[in-house]
């Protein structure tokens, strides 16, 4: 009960990028930071630290690169957690891994965030605009209050 | 200092990234301190190549377009236009004078919401969540604009081989629109402007700090407006037609090469901006946007310069007898600025540090060159000029 | 001293100012979002929910190489802030003979020195643990210590202790000074607070320091020590988001994060609640006087709200001289009020 | 220094009123509303208006974003040609690769805007009868021939009678 309704009043999200164009990036640091959108009246607070995350919102597609560090920041994470994938290239790969149709993707990523850990939310656009990533976010929260 | 003086001095490292609050894009920031002086910074920025250059090797020139435009989110206009100027002048295609209006009004609006995102960033970093607060909100204004101009508030693809996307043109209820919120910015501008420069709290941290000598400017290719602040009154805008025929603009510049002129700058930048979208609106000529007739062939070697947001641009292709793509190659500022940045941060406090790096407004999507992902041996490196000689020379 | 009194004093007082301080991170944070001109978060959410969801998460063992001692640091900071907390009160005050200044003033010093054990003890993933295959393209290094940015935090407040925290003791001294004695309860008898009846209806009579020349600047002198003690901004530079995000408690999760952010709550309290008790002259007493106390020990939290709102962090090269600035005005006031 | 004194005095009365009656707040609260009610939808991508459901979109996307639904009530073009199915684009699909832009035969052959755009199609309204009337802008044959093959059987002849 108590516990229901305190993961449901404090959602704490982190943000990773992994190597996307910035598009998405700046569209969720609008979602936080502009007072317009002013993401912290929904109860979500952005923190930097996996530690205090429950939410971890990722952009761009997986670069080779980034492929550890992001599953370490995930398992540093305690559960109970959850994953966004937002902008067509946290689904997909996006144009990086698709535009290239008969030529093939980039060998450089990896593709969705999906491939390395598991996702939660989609949130399409490219990019999404604020308000797509504020409503998919609260949408999510019940989710995370479901949990064990 | 001398650099075994520096060697000496050198005792601690302190990592900073790949996912850091203060450098958001993924890349490794290294600083070594003396004490929390920096003596020596190295930024390494692999993480996000995506081998763009390398997929559009063989793709249809329009389809390679629309792949520059993802090259980057907060560049992405001038990369699509850059790019397709290229083509259209490798190819002889004329283009209507609308449409260079049009195109000048994307990359002035995509200059505003760069340089309001670089101050966002910059107060965030500062630790002055109010005023980056003030800042985005601000920007808000330029990103409805842009969405008013093209239906997407990041990636507005406006040019298309010909002219632009006429779903970009202007008419005459979308440019009354578009006035009236570039009035309200500048007003909320200007008194932006007034407020932060005489708050003494804010300046004492940004003055003094970040170094960037003329000479060093010159040597490690610091671009755009953080060449500007050091005092080289250059801009590409001079020698692109688009822009210098048509408008009158003049040019920021500032000599003291520390990270609040950096800031100055591109403030005066903005003022700037706004003043040319303006005239690009009111003298828009009355045309079809778009010319669809012509005809895609073979181009020889082609390049194309231009002024982004934050430097200068360059891409260079040749197509195929079909317009395919045989190579095309992109450089972009933040590649060389950032490397002003390594000696600009020395001597600073660990804390300044990331604000002077910040003060070249970084962003790195765009800045990686290759990386070699050696799967046998699992081992990654990147190539340097040397190796990539030799291995040219084996291969040739 | 009856033990009656003692007994309630110790049970009643820390679960109401325990209870309290959790509403006060909200109330900062709605202060600055409506500077910021934007919604906020609901005031329950920053410090009372949170802390539960941290209880309910799963719990971790964090990286370091005494994790139960880890662990152990914000647990030991809640007890010590409620110890000093107790040591202000009436009913504490012939113990040990330790409700002086001079001991609460130590214990402030044990609780910042915590963050300097956190820092040593932790290392989180955010920088010298992220797998990046580094590579040395031509820096000089000489080196191969690694910092961490618990490290670098460590080391800030090592030098915050010794350089940042004299204007709270000046700040406290300044009553001491003018009451003639740095036992708390005769601050307060000076003020005109009489320990053995104080009842709701005397408040009017008590004759604040605060409203006095002395006290003024003493009291302005509290204030940056206050912020300092709290590493809030502008002397944030500890766990500033700049480079090392958040400095010492960046590997606390789950039950040992709730309790962190209790501690940080409980001296957000406490070190307000003295200053109502060396300034105002009401300490903290079982009855219904601890209500108006309870309302004044927010105005230190709001004031350090609005201040951080307009402020950057600040770096050394401004903490010096500005620290110097608030140690002179702690100084002044000390003269002022040996005047 | 009287200026900056009035100046300050102004923040601070601006601030404290801020403070307590949140009044000057940027943030919107339709946009609120929406948000927590669910009601925030993907933006127009179709401008049902100009499309004549010829399907080139949907044949050149690359990841088969687009499907051409059926429509329940079929809309008469031009006296020979009617339109029976309407393209829907999947957004959690696209990559926003514009082909379907740029392949939509109204850009392509007229130069409109195209009646479909992954991210907002925007509000073109044109007489669509009139524009099939007019003369296609020659432009290079292989081009042509590329999105001529595109189209479905129907609308090539519809198109190349404007031809
Ligand atoms: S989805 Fe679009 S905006 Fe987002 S990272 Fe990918 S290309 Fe950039
Ligand atoms: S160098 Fe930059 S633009 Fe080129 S492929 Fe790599 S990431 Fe893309
Ligand atoms: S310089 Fe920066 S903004 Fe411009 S394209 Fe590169 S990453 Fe993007
Ligand atoms: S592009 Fe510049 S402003 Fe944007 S996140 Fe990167 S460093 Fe910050
Ligand atoms: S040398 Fe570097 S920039 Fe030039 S084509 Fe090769 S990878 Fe690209
Ligand atoms: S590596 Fe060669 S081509 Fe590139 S900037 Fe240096 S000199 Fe010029
Ligand atoms: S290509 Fe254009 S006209 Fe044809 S179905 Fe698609 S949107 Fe409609
Ligand atoms: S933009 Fe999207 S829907 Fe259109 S062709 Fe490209 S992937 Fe398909």
């Amino acid at each position: 009960m108590l516990k229901e309704i305190s993961r449901k009043n404090a959602v704490h999200i982190m943000l990773v990028y992994t190597g996307g164009c910035n598009g998405c990036d700046i569209e969720v640091v609008n979602a936080v930071m502009s007072p317009f959108y002013d993401m912290e009246q929904y109860k979500v607070m952005l923190t930097w630290n996996p530690r205090e995350a429950d939410i971890l919102a990722v952009t761009g597609p997986v670069t080779k690169k980034f492929e550890k560090a992001l599953k370490e920041i995930y398992e540093a994470i305690p559960e109970p957690k959850l994953v966004a994938a937002i902008g067509t290239c946290a689904i997909t790969g996006g144009p990086y891994a698709n535009l290239g149709g008969d030529l093939g993707s980039s060998d450089q990523i990896i593709g969705g965030v999906a491939k390395v850990i598991p996702v939660d939310a989609n949130i399409p656009g490219c990019p999404p605009r604020p308000e797509d990533i504020l409503q998919a976010v609260a949408s999510v929260i019940p989710l995370l209050a479901g949990k064990r | 200092m001398a650099d075994t003086d520096r060697k000496e001095r050198a005792e601690v490292e302190v990592p900073l990234g790949i996912v850091h609050s203060a450098l958001l894009e993924p890349f490794r920031t290294r600083l070594f301190v003396d004490d929390e002086m920096v003596v020596d910074a190295e930024i390494t920025y692999d993480t996000a190549h995506r081998g763009i250059e390398r997929i559009m090797e063989g793709m249809p020139v329009q389809k390679g377009l629309i792949l520059t435009e993802r090259i980057c989110g907060i560049c992405s206009h001038i990369h699509i236009w850059n790019g397709t100027r290229m083509v259209e002048r490798g190819l002889g295609i004329e283009v209507p004078q609308r449409a260079h209006y049009i195109r000048v009004i994307g990359a002035e609006l995509e200059r505003l919401h760069s340089h309001l995102l670089f101050f966002g960033h910059a107060f965030e970093i500062l630790g002055h969540e109010t005023f980056s607060m003030r800042a985005f909100m601000i920007r808000e204004p330029v990103q409805n604009m842009l969405f008013v101009l093209s239906g997407n508030r990041v990636h507005y693809t406006i040019p298309v081989l010909g002219g632009i996307r006429p779903r970009c043109d202007i008419d005459k209820q979308k440019k009354q629109t578009l006035l009236s919120m570039l009035a309200t910015l500048e007003e909320s501008l200007i008194q932006f402007r007034d407020r932060t420069l005489n708050d003494s709290l804010i300046v004492s941290r940004v003055r003094d700090i970040g170094y960037l000598s003329k000479e060093d400017a010159v040597k490690y290719g610091a671009l755009g407006p953080n060449m500007r602040a050091s005092g080289i009154a250059y801009d590409w805008r001079m020698d692109v037609s688009e822009y210098r025929d048509n408008f009158d603009f003049e040019i920021a510049v500032s000599d003291g090469g520390m990270v609040v002129d950096r800031v100055a700058v591109r403030v005066a930048e903005c003022i700037e901006s706004i003043s040319i979208i303006r005239q690009a609106l009111e003298t828009l000529p009355d045309e079809e946007p778009v010319n669809v007739s012509f005809e895609l062939g073979p181009m020889e070697y082609q390049v194309s310069y231009n002024e982004a947001a934050r430097g200068e641009i360059y891409d260079s292709c040749a197509l195929d007898d079909n317009g395919r793509i045989l190579s095309y190659q992109n450089r972009t500022p933040t590649m060389s600025s950032l490397s002003a940045m390594e000696v600009a941060c020395i001597g600073d406090h660990l804390t300044d540090a990331t604000i002077t790096i910040a003060s070249c407004d970084p962003c790195l999507t765009c800045t990686n060159r290759m990386t070699v992902i050696d799967e046998a041996r699992g081992r990654e490196y990147i190539l340097e000029p040397e190796e990539l000689r030799r291995l040219a020379r084996r291969r040739g | 001293m009856e033990w009656d009194t003692f007994a309630l004093t110790t049970a009643v007082i820390p679960v109401v100012f325990f209870a309290s301080s959790t509403y006060i991170p909200g109330i900062m944070r709605k202060i600055q979002a409506r500077i910021q001109l934007r919604i906020g978060p609901p005031i329950l959410t920053p410090g009372f929910w949170a802390i539960f969801k941290f209880i309910y998460k799963e719990r971790i063992t964090p990286v370091s190489p005494m994790p139960r001692l880890y662990h152990a640091l914000p647990v030991i900071g809640i007890f010590l802030m409620f110890f000093i907390l107790l040591l202000t009160t009436p009913a504490w005050s012939g113990v040990l003979g330790l409700a002086t200044l001079v001991a609460i003033a130590g214990l402030v010093k044990v609780e910042e020195a915590l963050y300097i054990f956190m820092g040593n003890l932790s290392q989180s993933i955010l920088s010298v643990r992220m797998p990046y295959p580094d590579r040395i393209k031509g820096a000089i290094m000489k080196g191969a210590t690694r910092r961490s940015f618990e490290q670098v935090a460590a080391l800030r407040t090592f030098k915050l202790i010794s350089i940042g925290s004299f204007p709270l003791y000046l700040g406290m001294f300044v009553p001491a000074v003018m009451a003639g004695s740095i036992s708390i309860m005769s601050v307060a008898a000076y003020q005109g607070f009489d320990t053995a009846a104080f009842g709701i209806r005397d408040i009017f009579s008590l004759s604040p320091l605060l409203f006095t020349a002395p006290g003024l600047v003493g009291a302005l002198a509290y204030v940056a020590g206050y912020l300092v003690v709290l590493n809030e901004y502008p002397f944030s530079i500890m766990h500033t988001k700049a480079d090392v995000i958040e400095g010492p408690s960046l590997e606390y999760a789950a039950r040992a994060r709730a309790a962190y952010y209790l501690m940080k709550e409980a001296t957000l309290i406490v070190m307000s609640s003295i200053f109502v008790t060396l300034y105002i002259g009401l300490p903290p007493v079982v009855g219904w006087a601890l209500v108006p106390h309870l309302l004044l020990c927010l105005a230190l939290p709001v004031a350090a709200a609005i201040i951080s709102a307009f402020t950057p962090v600040l770096t050394f090269k401004q903490v010096y001289p500005l620290s110097l600035g608030c140690t002179a005005l702690g100084v002044v006031g000390v003269i002022l009020a040996i005047l | 220094m009287k200026n900056m004194f009035v100046f300050m005095l102004k923040g601070a009365y601006d601030n404290v009123v801020r403070i307590l009656f949140a009044v000057d707040r940027k943030t919107s609260l339709p946009m609120r509303k929406m948000i927590v009610s669910g009601g925030v939808a993907y933006p127009k991508t179709v401008n049902d208006a100009a499309c004549i459901g010829c399907g080139a979109c949907a044949n050149t996307c690359p990841v088969k974003a687009i499907e051409m639904v059926p429509l329940e009530a079929p809309v008469e073009i031009t006296p020979t040609y009617v339109k029976e199915r309407r393209p829907v684009l999947d957004p959690l699909k696209c990559m926003f690769c514009f082909q379907c832009h740029d392949n939509c035969p109204i850009f392509a052959f007229y130069g409109k805007p195209g009646a479909i755009h992954p991210r907002c199609v925007g509000e073109w309204t044109g007489n669509i009868a009139e524009l099939l009337q007019q003369p296609i802008v020659m432009r290079d044959s292989k081009e042509y021939d590329a999105v001529i093959a595109l189209l479905d059987e129907k609308a090539r002849g519809l198109l190349k009678e404007g031809h």
